[in-house]
């Protein structure tokens, strides 16, 4: 059953007690890495509200933000939390309430190569980057070999695959080799790949595809993706530890608040060197404001964060996106701040 | 009612290229005029100035004047469709309309002006024209086949069909007969001299004999070689052209050429 | 007993010329003006477009250098913005150039068979399949390039490479994904095909009879019909259509942005990854992520692409004008 | 007396007939080769063109069933292999139709100036730059649309007439240029039969010229529709992604079948727990955009059957 | 050379129509033969079935035989390019190639046998072949400018120049003088005259006079209705047809029509 979407502006009312109460659309947009995740959520809170629809825009990050900014996305998610002009913007918009964000998908980076026979592979964090950056050129090399002595490594050259687009996933996984391996990986972060003549694709079915395609390939992508393909356990301190949601969310949980940020926003300074913990790791925010110009848009993201933030959301997310879900923490920190979404 | 037309001092001319010069000249009703020359002289050109079909090439300008009864039909606040519709034209190549089944052809003058007409005036007007292009007998089992499905020579009668059957005042006639067996042809003529009771009418013919047979005035155009301009030089009565014209050139070009 | 005999030619006297031209009223008048109007609004419209792009570039043209490679990504430090779309200009050319290469010959013999060499019953069905290809959107062009087409080249490219590493397109590394220039120009190619086909087919078709008939009245063979009467005649149309071909060669975004490992680099080397990127890929794939700088920084490269039109176009016409009074119109 | 003529009649019989068979073999090779390459020409391009659609057949048929065609997606996320594509087909239907609407009046009556009235500046002005406008990149249509509703609406608007908009900036220029060689085709001859029957130049243009090269101006609007009907970005950037169903391009997101294609090719495999069940498929979205692309190409069948139509009723014999 | 051509039991059809029925005749080496009829009897589609132009239409079919010299003109070893190499065609409407200039049209047929004519061999073909269309003195200052843009008169002669350049055996001519002016019409049938020491010529005319003028022989064709088929009614030399045919019908058509 497909009600219409009544149009941009809901007509929420808060005076029925039994099930659903809510009507309206709600739009969202930014980082696509959430995307996966936002369609559980979506679908998980119309079920409970058949008169609302909620559309999420997979923009990516960049345009998110700008659209939190200038109030087309009444939320919205990013790869980054927000800093500076983009803070500025979205704290205009938001006026009285302030911003809220806090760390809604967090998901681990798992780092896949093609390699027939080859299932799983050990690699320290240095060797990681030499791959990377084009030092490491055959898979037979010495420094592979001496962290995977069981595996018969082929003589395959390496074939790096980025991506080729301006991406959240590129962004957080050259933070990660730039705090760990800095001497290795030189490069300053961000979102495009700072390496020249190396393949590349777009988006994260774009670089597997690469990645199947070509024997000895190696790649990085959100881990929900990367079936059929060869996966790195990643050395972390003498360790090495194998991507999975439980070991990425331990990382979130053991990172430290930012401090210094308004009551409502929740953002992490991740650490990479917490032993037991998966450390490349995506954490996307979601966002949203604490006034909204009227009251049903507010009743929406109120209804929509809140089962977003939820235990049931979060575990809907893990299901369909393999995602971390958030810990018991900071879901008790952002609630409050997420209750209190009014019109003003 | 047919119409007197007085042309003074016509130049015509394509852009820059002067094809016709300088004629002066008075078409009588109720009489055939015949326009004869050689290929390339202006015939065509000058017969397409009197229902002002030559402005619809680009490029195409006229100086001097052609009146109608007086009118002048480059006047200023003369309507060229009203002057298309009074002197009505019949070209070399039949044209007819190709999506147009043949008694849409015949009644196209009707149909495309939005005239409302109704069907039995309708059958009488297409079953009137199409006898006086003397083409009845052979398309009444058709009339809603396509004109592009006839012959040549069935083609041109038709379209002599669709000019008449929007009764102007003036028909014009370039070449009508060129593509037409003797039998259309002695039939077009027939009909000619029974048009000129009521109308107006022009004829550009390459055919001597038909001009003799046909017209009561002829004029003879020449041209004094390539890229020179066409010049009307002589007109008069067709019995003084073919016997005892005024210039030597009409007479070298009348003379014993046929028969 | 009027007769004007123009005599021998007397030097008429300097009359004022004064030369008639068409006049409308009524209906036609109004007609006329709703043509004009449309023919004018559209002027308006690409000027709105053209006035919007430069706008919008205006910040990205006139930051300085620093600027734009503080806050653009990709964008090398100590470069000229020419300097920075130069590598991308090529792209878009070599691609499209490329397509249009390989799809011209090709749609020319199709149309040509349509029009003059398939029997007419199964002329039909085939123009049929031709303008039914022509509607595939560039979103299944990719997928399909990607999956299928990439994997079937490959051994052709590693042949190429091989045998004719010395010409300067088949040098170098070939890429083991094939996602490279040379399958991208095949899908291109592949994508503007049936647009040339289905135009050029209809010129074709549209040569007169008469002509035909000259030409195979004089002795000449099929062929030599198609070359004297049919190609001749349908030169201009054959220009537009490769014209139309090149245009959505050279603004395609989806098949190249899933397609091609790019690069930014002015390389004739096809068959290597990451060394080509078009300018309405580039767009499409940076623009999700930029603000500020980055955005106008974009929409001057598509302003690039915009003058990179003009400059074919105007080309393109030089060509059919020269040819205009032999055209077969009128 | 007799053997001479009959041996010279011999003689004259052989001469013709080694004039009557003896090709020019160069001209022959020639005719030939052109031939074969002709031909070639059309297997070569059959090859792409039957790999595509067998691509599209093989990969999309099995996801279409009356679920797939009548549901929208609307709740259905993951693997799970319910839901369809209602609403990308009727956004698809909508925002084209609008599109249409907008374009075809204004492009046909652009070629009509073109071709019946257009001299001078104004008209090379219109012709060059018509030309210049096939050359605006999709995206760019799109950003041009959102900047001018943003202008009339505010920001964010997301509704299928923006994207209508959109693709009338791309459709425009490709229906102005196959209409204008269309009706350049129309034999003057036949305008000049007007003219001399006094019919005014509008009607002339209304009941000759457009009348004998309808067959053709359908087919040139059919290609643009193609042209604008799987258009990606500029939808993208215009009208959002939505999975509900909404048929009023004036209000709220619609989802087109070439985004909905490529969002689902762009969310690559889903999760699946408990690995593939009935109620989990992992490749899933990737089968649904084959289903998509195979509706999608189905959809442009069925107005191309239409066009056929009207082209063999009214298309005229010009020859 | 010149050469024979017998028809025998000839049946023309376009797809199911039987437009000529059951035609057989013989046609004489260097002479002249004229085909005259009313419109649509056939004639036309006669003549195009002597070169095999016939079959270029789409469902056309003929049933019989068409010997050149005891040839099968469509016998299976034959190359229906080499017999209309041999059997020059002139048609009703002037054609010209529209792309080519006025030179290379006179050479269009002859490129294609001849790439590599030299340059003074193809100036002497072009004048020689004007000079026989009574062209060369009009357009000898404009052979680079394009054919389209001369008159109609003059296009056909440039169309026949074009079909002599090629120098055939036969030359069918699908009345050629019907878009011509008495002075072009008399220089082509002088050279009618000319060409008949050393060609087969037959010529498609309505004018009797014409007819009477060039041929050796006249075919008068005759149809008994519109959807019935033309037929052959009587051929014979041209001054017994014109004198005392031995048909009522034949006589009935050519008698007292004209002059
Ligand atoms: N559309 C045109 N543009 C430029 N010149 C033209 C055009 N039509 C005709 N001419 C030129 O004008 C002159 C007169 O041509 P016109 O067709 O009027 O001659 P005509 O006497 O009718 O000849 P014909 O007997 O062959 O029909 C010729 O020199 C011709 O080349
Ligand atoms: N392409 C065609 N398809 C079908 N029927 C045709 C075709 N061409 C001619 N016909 C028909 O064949 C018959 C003979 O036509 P044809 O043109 O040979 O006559 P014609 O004697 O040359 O007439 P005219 O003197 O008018 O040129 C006519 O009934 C005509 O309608
Ligand atoms: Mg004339
Ligand atoms: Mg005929
Ligand atoms: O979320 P992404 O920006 O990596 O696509």
């Amino acid at each position: 059953s497909d009600p219409e979407p009544a149009g941009a502006e809901g007509t929420g009312s808060t005076d029925a007690a039994d099930g659903s109460t809510l009507s309206g659309e709600l739009n969202g947009g930014g980082a696509s890495s959430q995307e996966s995740a936002m369609e559980a959520w979506r679908a998980g809170f119309q079920s409970a509200n058949p008169d609302v629809t909620v559309n999420y825009d997979p923009v990516g990050s960049g345009g998110g933000r700008t659209g939190f900014g200038d109030g087309t996305y009444a939320f919205a998610g990013s790869d980054a939390a927000l800093e500076e002009e983009d803070l500025a913007a979205a704290e205009a918009q938001c006026g009285p309430g302030g911003i809220i964000e806090f760390p809604g998908y967090v998901s681990p980076i798992a780092v896949a190569f093609n390699l027939p026979g080859v299932d799983s592979l050990n690699l320290k964090p240095q060797v990681i980057a030499d791959i990377f950056n084009g030092t490491i050129t055959s898979w037979d090399d010495k420094a592979i070999a001496a962290d995977n002595p069981d595996v018969d490594l082929p003589q395959t050259a390496i074939t790096v695959v980025h991506r080729s687009d301006d991406s959240g996933t590129t962004e957080n996984f050259q933070e990660y080799l730039s705090a760990v391996a800095p001497d290795e990986w030189p490069h300053e972060p961000e979102g495009v790949w700072p390496i020249k003549g190396q393949e590349s694709a777009q988006g994260t079915s774009g670089v597997i595809g690469a990645a199947q395609s070509g024997e000895g390939a190696i790649t990085y992508a959100d881990a929900s993706q990367v079936s059929g393909l060869g996966t790195v356990a990643v050395g972390v301190g003498d360790d090495f530890v194998p991507y999975s949601a439980e070991a990425a969310a331990e990382v979130v949980a053991q990172s430290p608040r930012v401090e210094g940020t308004s009551e409502g926003v929740y953002a992490i300074d991740l650490q990479r060197d917490i032993a037991g913990t998966y450390p490349i790791v995506l954490v996307s925010y979601s966002l949203a404001c604490g006034t909204y110009a009227d009251e049903a848009t507010a009743e929406l993201v109120k209804g929509f964060m809140t089962y977003l933030a939820s235990e049931e959301g979060q575990q809907a997310a893990a299901d369909a996106a393999g995602s971390a879900p958030l810990s018991a923490d900071i879901r008790d920190a952002v609630m409050p701040s997420i209750e209190a979404i009014a019109a003003g | 009612m047919a119409q007197r037309i007085d042309v003074k001092d016509l130049n015509i001319y394509y852009g820059d290229f002067l094809a016709v010069q300088d004629v002066t000249m008075t078409i009588d009703p109720q009489s055939v005029t015949a326009f004869i020359g050689p290929s390339g002289c202006g015939k065509s050109t000058f017969l397409r100035t009197l229902n002002r079909m030559h402005e619809v090439i680009p490029g195409a300008a006229v100086e001097g004047t052609v009146e109608m009864e007086g009118v002048d039909l480059y006047g200023p606040d003369v309507d060229p469709v009203a002057v298309r519709r009074n002197v009505g034209m019949v070209f070399q190549r039949p044209n007819p309309f190709p999506t147009m089944s043949i008694r849409d052809n015949v009644l196209a003058g009707v149909k495309l002006n939005n005239r409302r007409i109704s069907r039995s005036d309708a059958e009488e007007l297409v079953e009137g024209s199409l006898r006086g292009a003397n083409l009845w007998n052979e398309v009444k089992d058709r009339l809603d086949k396509p004109g592009s499905g006839l012959s040549g020579g069935q083609q041109q009668r038709l379209c002599i069909a669709r000019a008449i059957a929007v009764k102007p005042q003036v028909l014009l006639m370039d070449e009508p007969c060129s593509a037409l067996d003797p039998i259309s042809t002695l039939a077009i003529e027939d009909l000619i001299g029974e048009l000129k009771q009521d109308y107006t009418i022009v004829i550009v013919t390459h055919n001597m004999q038909q001009a003799a047979r046909v017209s009561d005035r002829t004029a003879f155009f020449n041209i004094a070689g390539t890229g020179k301009p066409g010049r009307l030089i002589e007109m008069d009565e067709t019995s003084t052209i073919f016997s005892s014209p005024a210039q030597k050139s009409t007479e070298d070009y009348v003379s014993g050429r046929f028969g | 007993m009027t007769t004007t005999a123009s005599g021998p030619p007397v030097q008429a006297p300097a009359r004022r010329r004064t030369r008639r031209r068409t006049t409308d009223r009524g209906f036609n008048r109004a007609f006329r003006w709703i043509a004009v109007g449309s023919g004018v609004l559209m002027l308006a419209v690409l000027a709105a477009v053209a006035l919007f792009l430069l706008v919008q570039a205006w910040p990205a043209l006139t930051a300085s250098e620093d600027d734009l490679a503080a806050s653009v990504p990709r964008y090398p430090a100590d470069t000229s913005l020419l300097a920075y779309v130069g590598p991308l200009v090529f792209g878009t050319l070599l691609a499209a150039a490329l397509a249009l290469a390989l799809a011209t010959p090709v749609a020319m013999g199709i149309a040509l068979f349509i029009s003059h060499y398939a029997p007419p019953k199964l002329a039909q069905v085939l123009g049929y399949l031709v303008d039914l290809l022509a509607a595939v959107p560039s979103v299944i062009y990719g997928l399909w390039g990607i999956f299928v087409l990439g994997p079937a080249v490959l051994p052709v490219w590693e042949w190429l490479g091989q045998v004719l590493g010395w010409f300067p397109l088949f040098a170098g590394t070939v890429s083991p994904t094939s996602r490279v220039l040379a399958t991208v120009s095949v899908v291109l190619a592949v994508m503007i095909l049936p647009i040339i086909t289905a135009v050029s087919r209809e010129v074709f078709l549209q040569t007169p009879k008469l002509h035909e008939e000259a030409a195979l009245a004089l002795g000449a063979t099929r062929w030599e019909v198609v070359r004297t009467a049919v190609l001749p005649f349908g030169r201009s149309g054959v220009i537009s259509a490769a014209m139309l071909g090149l245009g959505r060669a050279l603004g395609e975004t989806m098949a190249v942005l899933m397609i091609l490992s790019p690069g930014f680099l002015y390389s004739f080397k096809i068959l290597t990854s990451a060394q080509h990127q078009t300018i309405a890929a580039y767009i499409a794939a940076d623009f999700p992520e930029a603000s500020g700088l980055a955005v106008n920084t974009l929409v001057a490269t598509g302003l690039v692409l915009f003058v990179i039109t003009l400059a074919v176009n105007m080309g393109a016409r030089a060509i059919v004008a020269r040819r205009k009074e032999f055209s077969g119109a009128n | 007396m007799t053997t001479t003529t009959a041996a010279a009649s011999a003689d004259a019989t052989e001469l013709t007939r080694a004039l009557l068979t003896a090709a020019d073999p160069r001209r022959r090779r020639v005719d030939r080769t052109m031939r074969i390459l002709i031909w070639g020409a059309f297997a070569v391009a059959m090859v792409p063109l039957v790999s595509l659609v067998w691509t599209v057949l093989s990969s999309g048929f099995g996801r279409i069933s009356l679920d797939f065609l009548t549901l929208s997606m609307r709740n259905i996320f993951g693997g799970d292999p319910s839901g369809g594509i209602y609403h990308a087909i009727a956004g698809t239907l909508v925002i084209t139709a609008l599109a249409t609407v907008i374009s075809v009046p204004i492009g046909l009556l652009t070629a009509i100036y073109l071709v019946e009235y257009g001299r001078g500046a104004l008209a090379r002005a219109v012709t060059f730059f018509v030309d210049v406008m096939t050359g605006i990149p999709s995206i760019v249509a799109g950003l041009f649309a959102v900047a001018l509703f943003t202008l009339i609406l505010g920001p964010g608007v997301r509704i299928g007439l923006i994207g209508a908009v959109a693709l009338s900036v791309l459709m425009i220029p490709v229906v102005v240029r196959s209409c204008e060689e269309m009706l350049k085709l129309v034999p003057n001859e036949l305008r000049e039969a007007s003219y001399a029957l006094g019919v005014p130049k509008w009607l002339t243009i209304v009941k000759v010229v457009l009348r004998t090269s309808v067959a053709g101006l359908t087919t040139g609007i059919l290609l643009a529709v193609a042209r604008v009907i799987g258009e990606t970005a500029p939808l993208l950037v215009t009208v959002g992604v939505t999975d509900s169903i909404n048929f009023d391009p004036f209000e709220g997101r619609m989802m087109t079948l070439p985004v909905f294609a490529y969002r689902q090719y762009s969310q690559g495999l889903a999760t699946c727990p408990g690995g593939e069940s009935a109620t989990c498929v992992p490749d899933i979205a990737i089968q649904n955009g084959w289903g998509a692309a195979l509706v999608l190409i189905v959809i442009v069948l069925v107005l191309n059957l239409a066009g056929r139509l009207v082209n063999r009723w009214f298309s005229p014999k010009l020859r």
